[in-house]
């Protein structure tokens, strides 16, 4: 027999039988400007992106400026928020430190991002043995308390924002890896996949152009409060003593160093401590607005 | 059946947690034998201890004595204080225990009745309010909280003490309130959310229904009905989170000065003193390990479906 | 005779279940497709029929027996080109389309990676496959979400269509369809077999819908061929008492007022402990002491030579010629 | 006259979705009498199961009844509030599609059984225990001592689905609701479950409201019949009458557009388009993008549900066609002048499954 | 030659410092409180001193390290043991809170004319904590055994003696190799404590767990790893009266805010390294007393003469130039160190105040830095130990003067463990440390940083070559007559300010913080603290 002829009979029987139906303009941008988490949040971030990239317009001194004759300065007009122990305007070290953090905290984000979502992919995807040894070895990782295996591996690769990085790295592709292996499993045994299967596709295109994009939306809203996380183990190593170089401005560090002033100068370390509590609440509320917005009706 | 199942898959893990240990540890830059004896040693001095320790084995050498003395329930002696690393671990589990403990205790307490209280009422009020929470968490670091809680209710109102445990079980009991409440905030904000939508699958099933039908009291529809199905997503989010717990131990140890496991793994570390943090570290991924295992067996206990998937 | 387009010897398909036991669920299964044919496959939930569908894409691997499609044997590694051979349809058409793809994007691939017209043709096969399904052009830019169940159907059968596949493996391609919107399925269907000569393997519960579109019909128990035979021969005399059962248990408008009465006990035996000998005694209303120690072999019900023009009526019964003591039924 | 068994009486239910909301039932009405059964046949989405659970006081959150009233032998039942649902014990008893859905998952279901005896009535757990078991044996199920103890996993569906009625049957219920208590079953099980809810109907004289989309079971199993359409009833009257000769194009098309075991081979009938999404509901006479009999009065008249003798009502503007006319043949006349394209804007919308 | 981490704002450090080890070898304890001199605020209650209670300290390093015992003479000793140390063993001299060496044991003694043999007399009455008498045995003996043993931490501070010898009950006679000015004051090292003779025929492992040595308090407890040890009064002590308190429990709290809460909610009567930025605030609670000791001690920013850079003296005279020790002083500790000048600390004697000291001087700065052989800068590295604040501070501050020069500073931080590890193998550019004299003679910290030869440190891990200069160090030390020595050692604090071999950025003092209810605690400069004079209200 040969391949199935068609007939382009324009309509058929069935084309009068056809159930009606309306194809409409993009339909996951229109969700998006309706979704008010995702709007919200996306003000909060865009607000903080927006200061980090204008910060050398925004931020009034240099962050690094020292002025030993005026330290620990109370908040005036001329220093918004007062100046810390070297005399540094702490309105242009938050400014600045916003830039870093949230560029850290993005690319710190990225690589366990990608690699745990390949991991996670190729264990769903392809299960049997390939998964049972990822399975046990995401095992091995998930079982180490998160800051025990953080602090170990900074020491073991040392301090500073390489060290973090790669701390980083090490410990937090895994819960990518497992939150994408259980949406691959899931999406692996749709119909679609086996028809894409049956359908000829070869298992790489069947991976990038079928699973993924359906996967990849809960490691994309996982970042989002994982780059959060990221921030706030980059303040803890902070002060642990493990953290950033000075005199990196960097909200954590500024916590850290604010904290001995509680009692005198409380602004010092909450008002970073609210930037990072900011944050957070923009960046979940991206999140959980991707994750409507994402979601397949 | 399954216990038996969930007892073997456990044993590469644990395998697996005691290789990563070892080797993690070896990758760590510093001498210990030249850290504990310090400025004034000698060369020799320095190579003699090293020859005691075995550090100049090769590694799979070093890494088989590990083995070997790991099967007899010890990590080694503490190279730092002399004295096998069970007993220096022993005397600091008291105290980490009874903190994670309390702080799971505390965010069940403090979760539970909020994921409810914002299921029962969604999209009210309440509802929004609670929903907040988790956001506004997140973004707190727990050293940070744990200072303004000491400020607050140690040193401004004075019922709690600044740091420190105590001698006698209820100076225990009170010493640990503020830490664990400080721990627990650092789970609570993932408790509340995953729970909220959890209670309301809950709430809104079929057998929900059924039960109101039957013309019970709305008290045991809640107690029997929601709660018991809505305790095993509860049981299983905190044994994940313990493990975040135990590792928060790490820092609420040090802000309220309690001389558990994490503060010994913290010392230990700058030590070099390798067998006292293999030997935490072991413990804490086994405690994990266990914790999980035993939440999985108490949740197939409860939900029988469990034990064939 | 010609070949058959579809030829399953004996076919085994076993899971193990952790904590459970080892399902046959397909356990020695013979059945032949002809070219432009469709064979209906009838049998309820866990028959193990679905499996079967499922071993002739590949998506379950045999445990034993052979698949051979159109000359190729089709084993556990196939090439693209076997892969097409045999196309599916499914159930569920929520999950039958990938949410994340327009219908375009799912057509073009295909067409694309096996090079089955030129790239500047791609377009144009599209529009054809949607107006062989009795979709518009416009729908080619709609995502699964924006469409009907009926619709997504007929999607997914130009999907399949797209690989010129030999032969279309619907899996109950209407039970998730609201009634009104069934037959429009139903006589798509039919329409395609019709105008490209489509060999069809039909998986069905439904009896009246296998009735409608097949020229044969298997009807299965707890993974084997319980009673096999044209349309025709098998609704207007049924012998394998299992069907008779399922004939008698269907709703039908005709029969206003009077409850069905199967005269069934029980449910199926689990597909762990088959039951010995026959395996449908434990339930079947006329079961003798024979039928639990000896396993009926699928055997003809008539003796003697094939009718002419039609395949022979296999039963799998000990009484399949009638009942001893009664008259063998007559079509 | 007699008091119905349940009187439904204007029902209309709001379902809020975002910040819209729609009628998912839309002022139905009908009436029981005692120990008879009545079918309500619909497609999905038709507002049929929402109805059931307003009568049974189990709307979810998001939907509210706006309107009517239910009685059952004549006592009123409140439809809002928390104890709406408690309210039903004794009146009332419903049973769902999904048994596996329906069941306590974690709770033995002899327990499941026996809560109503112990707790709602005040037997003693002994006593409640043995209720449990007299009931699974009356539904059915062999060696109810070891099912007591059994959990709803366990179960085949079959047996589930009895274990639910059992579940219902324990308050003591005058009026039985069944949720397309078959659909998710197969066939020889089906027949099984139809056969026992026939004989507990018939040994306990319950009245028992059978919610289906198959023509098919409501023939066999009811004496009357509601047909409803996008939240409303579009038909209603004895179920040989309305199968014989529906009086409305939706109850005619719905019986061409089945195969069925009976019938010759001849080619089922689609109704043409698809079912309105509920909250976007055509005006006039829901059914007229589809109908073969629609006219543009069809649109903007609103239509109601109107009696015709023999117990029987329909909501259609031209049902004297029907009356007179051989329903079929228009039927086909239609399908045959439609065959040139049609208007796709006459037939917007998805038909609200997604 | 003893070096000290700075005492305040070391967290998690001195376990390692521990590892540190001689290190932390602090000073021996203060006299009795005859001598007492209140140097500080702290206490001041009237009246005859109230007798008994339990006085907790809170320490912000780790306290002892069992592994050793409680050893005096072992090399493993850290800051922590000192401080439990000096509380239960003593040696013949002492230095008291004005920083005087003042004779403890030791009743008289005499010195041969050529200075090299030391007869003392021992004093009468002087009992160990098991009710025996001292006898010059046991000094002999455990002056021996702390030259010694090959584990001896500061025996080396013993290697100009040939010889101990009992002349008779009361009498010890020290035989010397060389004149050695500084013996007397070497004497007061706690490492020279005195012990039992033999340990009473115990083994070490089990006199150690149960000491006995005639200071005024005994081991009562020792748990959790040293981080809780409780001494209580030796009842035996020779000097009567005294004790005051009954207890004294040793607690780690190495969290610098939770030091200072429990001090203030009076969980803790005493807590040792105040940070400076706390001072103030500290000083509003009226609870509290805040004492500032002056210590003899200097924080350095110390140079790699191995590294090219600073091979070149006109670059470390360019950084010096650059370095504004008023204001790393100012910003770092509120005024409450001292600017830097001379590497010796005002209070150390033949401290000179005139030494001709490198000034903060941009201009001069880049004169010395154009004459060099890298006149554009460079880029190099500051390292400290991670989580020391004030160390921080003033690296950014360093950082932030050397770019003026066009020198690129990296700040390196390292815990503990890294960071000895790291200088003491050269593995660094630059970095900062802190050196403090333990005994009363200069010659410790003279040597230690001016003899790379011999001063048992290459210069404090500088790799300072200037034979001459170690030259001079070693003919200070072995010059009788008190007015030589002074101008020797002017000298070596000139020579020293202009090579620049490193910066003396400031001289810390010791903050202590106590409740108003303690009275009678001091701090020596040499950091030690004896607690015999303490009491509680």
């Amino acid at each position: 027999m040969s391949a199935p002829e068609l007939a382009t009979t324009g309509s058929s029987e069935q084309a009068v039988a056809l159930e009606g139906f309306v194809v409409r303009s993009h339909p996951t941008l229109r969700k998006a400007l309706r979704n008010r988490s995702l709007l919200t949040g996306g003000a909060i971030v865009g607000t903080l992106v927006l200061i980090a990239i204008l910060a050398p317009w925004i931020a009034r001194y240099d962050p690094l400026q020292q002025d030993l004759a005026a330290t620990l300065q109370l908040p005036s007009w001329v220093h918004w928020l007062g100046t810390d122990e070297l005399g540094r305007d702490v309105w242009s070290r938050l400014v600045w430190a916003a830039r870093f953090d949230l560029a850290t905290g993005f690319f710190v984000v990225l690589f366990p991002f990608a690699f745990g979502t390949l991991i996670g992919t190729l264990a769903g995807y392809y299960g049997g043995w390939i998964d049972t040894v990822l399975s046990r070895i995401i095992d091995v990782v998930m079982a180490f308390p998160y800051y025990v295996l953080i602090i170990t591996l900074v020491f073991v690769v040392g301090k500073g924002i390489r060290g973090i990085f790669i701390a980083f790295a090490l410990a937090d592709w895994v819960t990518y890896a497992r939150t994408v292996r259980s949406t691959t499993l899931v999406a692996r045994r749709m119909d679609w996949a086996a028809a894409a299967r049956s359908g000829g596709l070869s298992d790489r295109r069947i991976i990038v152009h079928h699973i993924l994009p359906n996967t990849i939306t809960q490691a994309i809203v996982y970042a989002m409060s994982d780059v959060v996380y990221v921030i706030l183990a980059v303040v803890t190593l902070g002060y642990l003593g493990l953290g950033i170089q000075a005199p990196q401005p960097d909200w954590g560090s500024m916590i850290f160093d604010g904290q001995l002033f509680m009692t005198t100068r409380w602004w010092l370390s909450t008002i970073p401590g609210l930037c990072v509590v900011v944050t957070g609440i923009g960046l979940s509320l991206v999140g959980d607005g991707l994750a409507d917005v994402l979601r397949p009706e | 059946m399954y216990v038996l199942r969930r007892l073997l898959q456990a044993i590469p893990v644990v395998l697996g947690i005691v290789v990563v240990v070892f080797f993690m540890l070896r990758l760590i830059p510093g001498d210990p034998a030249a850290a504990l004896l310090g400025t004034h040693a000698t060369p020799e001095a320095i190579q003699a201890l090293r020859d005691r320790w075995g550090l100049d084995e090769p590694i799979w050498v070093q890494f088989w004595l590990f083995l070997q003395q790991l099967a007899q329930g010890d990590t080694g002696t503490s190279l730092f204080y002399d004295v096998s690393t069970r007993t220096l671990i022993a005397s600091r589990i008291p105290v980490t225990v009874a903190l994670v403990a309390l702080a799971s205790v505390f965010s069940v307490l403090i979760a539970v009745p909020l994921a409810t209280y914002a299921a029962v009422r969604k999209d009210r009020l309440p509802d929004h309010a609670i929903r907040m929470v988790p956001l506004v968490g997140l973004g707190m670091p727990s050293f940070w909280v744990g200072l303004v809680l000491i400020l607050l209710f140690s040193v401004q109102l004075g019922w709690f003490p600044v740091g420190g445990w105590g001698d006698t079980f209820a100076e225990h009991v009170y010493g640990l309130i503020l830490p664990a409440l400080t721990s627990a905030l650092g789970i609570v904000p993932l408790l509340v959310r995953s729970l909220r939508a959890g209670m309301l699958e809950v709430l809104e099933a079929d057998y929900v229904a059924v039960a109101r039908s039957k013309g019970i009291r709305e008290s045991r529809v809640l107690f029997v009905h929601v709660a018991r199905n809505a305790f095993v997503p509860t049981l299983t989010l905190l044994g994940i989170n313990i493990a975040f717990l135990m590792g928060a131990t790490v820092v609420v140890e040090r802000v309220f000065q309690l001389n558990g496991l994490g503060s010994l793994m913290l010392t230990a570390i700058s030590n070099r003193d390798f067998p006292v943090v293999q030997g935490v570290t072991i413990i804490f991924a086994l405690a994990v390990v266990v914790i999980t295992l035993v939440t999985d067996l108490v949740a197939a206990a409860t939900d029988p479906r469990i034990k064939l998937s | 005779m010609a070949e058959p387009l579809l030829t399953l010897r004996d076919l085994k398909a076993t899971f193990t279940v952790p904590g459970y036991g080892v399902v046959r669920a397909v356990d020695g299964v013979s059945l032949e497709v002809a070219a432009g044919e469709i064979v209906g496959l009838v049998g309820e939930s866990g028959c193990g029929k679905s499996t079967i569908g499922r071993c002739i894409t590949g998506q379950v691997v045999p445990s034993a027996g052979e698949v051979v499609l159109d000359g190729m044997k089709l084993g556990r590694r196939r090439s693209p080109q076997q892969r097409r051979a045999a196309q599916m349809v499914f159930q569920d058409p929520a999950s039958s389309l990938n949410p994340r793809m327009s219908v375009r994007a799912v057509l073009a691939e295909l067409l694309r990676v096996h090079r089955l017209v030129p790239r500047d043709q791609v377009e144009r096969r599209c529009r054809e496959l949607m107006g062989l399904v009795g979709m518009p052009d416009q729908a080619l830019d709609g995502h699964p979400h924006q469409f009907s169940g009926g619709q997504r159907q007929r999607i997914a059968i130009a999907r399949a269509l797209a690989v010129e596949p030999r032969l279309l493996i619907a899996d109950e391609p209407v039970s998730a369809l609201d009634v009104s919107v069934q037959a429009t399925i139903l006589q798509l269907f039919d329409d395609l077999r019709q105008r490209l000569g489509l060999a069809v393997l039909l998986i069905s519960h439904n009896l009246a819908v296998v009735r409608y579109l097949s020229d044969k019909v298997a009807v299965m128990y707890l993974g084997s061929i319980a009673e096999l035979a044209q349309r025709d021969a098998l609704f207007a005399d049924p012998r394998a008492p299992y069907t008779r059962v399922l004939l008698e248990a269907a709703p039908r408008l005709g029969q206003i007022g009077k409850t069905p009465d199967p005269g069934l006990k029980g449910d199926p035996p689990s597909a762990v402990n088959l039951p010995s000998g026959c395996r449908f005694h434990t339930r079947c209303p006329r079961a003798e002491e024979r039928c639990s120690v000896e396993e009926p072999a699928l055997l003809p019900v008539h003796d003697g030579p094939p009718p002419a023009g039609g395949e022979v009526h296999l039963a799998a019964c000990h009484f399949r010629a009638g009942h001893p003591g009664a008259p063998g039924q007559t079509g | 006259m007699t008091i119905p068994a349940l009187k439904v009486e204007g029902l209309t239910v709001e379902i809020a979705r975002g910040r819209e909301s729609f009628r998912a039932v839309d002022d139905v009405s009908y009436a029981l009498e005692p120990a008879r059964s009545i079918g309500i046949v619909g497609e999905s989405g038709c507002g049929k199961s929402i109805s059931l659970r307003a009568i049974m006081g189990l709307l979810p959150d998001a939907a509210r009844v706006v309107a009517g009233a239910v009685a059952v032998h004549g006592t009123g039942l409140s439809l809002e509030g928390k104890g709406a649902a408690r309210q039903r014990r004794g009146h009332l008893a419903m049973i769902f599609q999904d048994p596996g859905t329906a069941l306590n998952p974690v709770q033995k279901v002899g327990e499941q059984i026996a809560e109503t005896p112990r707790l709602v009535l005040g037997e003693t757990r002994g006593r409640a225990r043995e209720r449990a078991l007299e009931l699974l044996r009356h539904v059915g199920i062999a060696d109810p001592e070891r099912r007591y103890d059994s959990y709803p996993y366990e179960l085949s569906g079959g047996t589930r689905q009895r274990v639910m009625i059992a579940i219902a049957l324990a308050s003591q219920p005058k009026v039985l609701l069944c949720d397309e208590p078959t659909t998710a079953l197969d066939v020889t099980i089906q027949a099984q479950i139809l056969r026992l809810l026939v004989d507990l109907r018939e040994e306990m004289g319950l009245s028992v409201v059978f919610v289906t989309h198959e023509l098919a079971l409501v023939g066999q199993l009811c004496e009357d019949v509601c047909v409803m359409y996008a939240s409303r009833l579009v038909e209603t009257g004895p179920t040989p009458a309305v199968l014989e000769r529906p009086l409305h194009p939706y109850t005619l098309g719905l019986l061409r557009s089945a195969v069925d075991l009976d019938e010759e081979l001849e080619a089922p009938k689609p109704i043409p388009g698809s079912l309105p999404d509920p909250a976007r509901r055509p005006s006039g006479c829901p059914f007229h993008p589809r109908c073969f009999l629609a006219t543009p009065e069809c649109a903007s008249t609103t239509v109601t549900l109107t009696g015709l003798g023999d117990g029987r009502a329909s909501a259609c503007l031209h049902v004297e066609r029907l009356l007179t006319e051989d329903g079929r043949a228009l039927q086909e006349a239609a399908a045959k002048a439609a065959v040139k394209p049609q208007d796709p804007a006459g037939t917007a919308g998805g038909d609200g499954r997604g | 030659m003893v070096w000290q981490q700075r005492r305040y704002t070391r967290r998690q450090v001195l376990k390692a410092g521990a590892a540190g080890a001689g290190l932390l070898a602090l000073g021996p304890l203060a006299s009795a409180c005859g001598s007492e001199s209140e140097t500080a605020g702290s206490g001041g209650a009237s009246g005859e001193p109230k007798v008994g209670g339990t006085l907790i300290i809170g320490r912000h390093d780790q306290p002892t390290v069992q592994a050793v015992g409680l050893d005096p003479h072992h090399v493993a000793v850290s800051g922590g043991n000192v401080y439990t140390l000096d509380k239960m063993y003593q040696p013949l001299y002492t230095t008291d809170a004005a920083g005087k060496l003042q004779p403890l044991m030791v009743q008289e003694h005499t010195v041969s004319s050529d200075g090299l043999v030391y007869t003392l007399t021992l004093k009468e009455g002087i009992t160990f904590s098991d009710g025996e008498a001292v006898t010059a045995d046991d000094v002999a003996w455990s002056l021996n055994r702390a030259r010694t043993t090959e584990t001896g931490s500061m025996s080396f501070l013993n290697f100009a003696i040939a010889d101990v010898k009992a002349v008779d009950g009361g009498t010890v006679e020290i035989t010397l190799s060389q004149p050695w000015a500084p013996l007397l004051s070497d004497l007061s090292i706690y490492s020279d404590a005195i012990l039992p003779k033999d340990l009473r025929g115990m083994s070490e492992k089990e006199f150690f767990t149960n000491p006995i040595g005639t200071g005024p308090f005994v081991l009562k407890s020792w748990e959790e790893e040293g981080a809780l040890i409780t001494l209580a009064r030796n009842e035996n002590y020779w000097q009567s009266g005294m004790p005051y308190v009954d207890e004294v429990v040793f607690k780690l709290i190495s969290d610098d805010n939770q030091r200072m809460l429990q001090l203030q909610s009076g969980d803790i009567q005493i807590a040792d390294t105040v940070p400076p930025a706390q001072v103030e605030s500290l000083k509003a609670d009226s609870n509290v007393s805040i004492g500032v000791f002056p210590a003899w001690s200097v924080d350095l920013f110390l140079f790699n003469h191995l590294v090219d850079h600073y091979a070149d003296r006109n670059v470390r005279r360019a950084i010096a130039q650059t370095i504004d020790t008023a204001k790393i002083v100012e910003s770092t500790t509120f005024g409450i160190s001292e600017a830097g000048g001379s590497f010796f600390p005002p209070s150390l004697e033949y401290y000179d105040p005139d030494t001709p000291v490198l000034k903060y001087d941009l201009e001069a700065a880049k004169a010395d830095l154009a004459a060099s052989g890298f006149p554009k800068g460079f880029k190099s590295e500051i390292l400290i130990p991670s989580g020391d604040k004030v160390w921080n501070l003033a690296a950014q501050i360093i950082q932030a003067g050397a770019a003026e020069l066009g020198i690129e500073y990296e700040i390196k931080q390292l815990d503990q463990a890294a960071y000895q590890t790291a200088f003491r193998s050269f593995e660094f550019e630059t970095f900062i440390n802190n050196a403090i004299n333990d005994i009363t003679d200069p010659d410790e910290m003279a040597s230690f940083q001016c003899d790379n030869e011999n001063g048992g440190s290459n210069c404090f891990w500088t790799n300072y070559d200037n034979p001459e200069l170690a030259e001079v160090v070693r003919a200070a030390a072995a010059e009788m007559d008190s007015a030589k020595r002074a101008e020797m050692y002017s000298e070596i604090q000139a020579t020293v300010a202009q090579d620049a071999p490193y910066v003396a950025m400031s001289y810390p003092p010791t903050i202590f913080g106590t409740t108003t209810a303690v009275s009678g605690f001091a701090v020596n400069p040499a950091g030690a603290y004896p607690l015999e004079g303490v009491s509680l209200a």
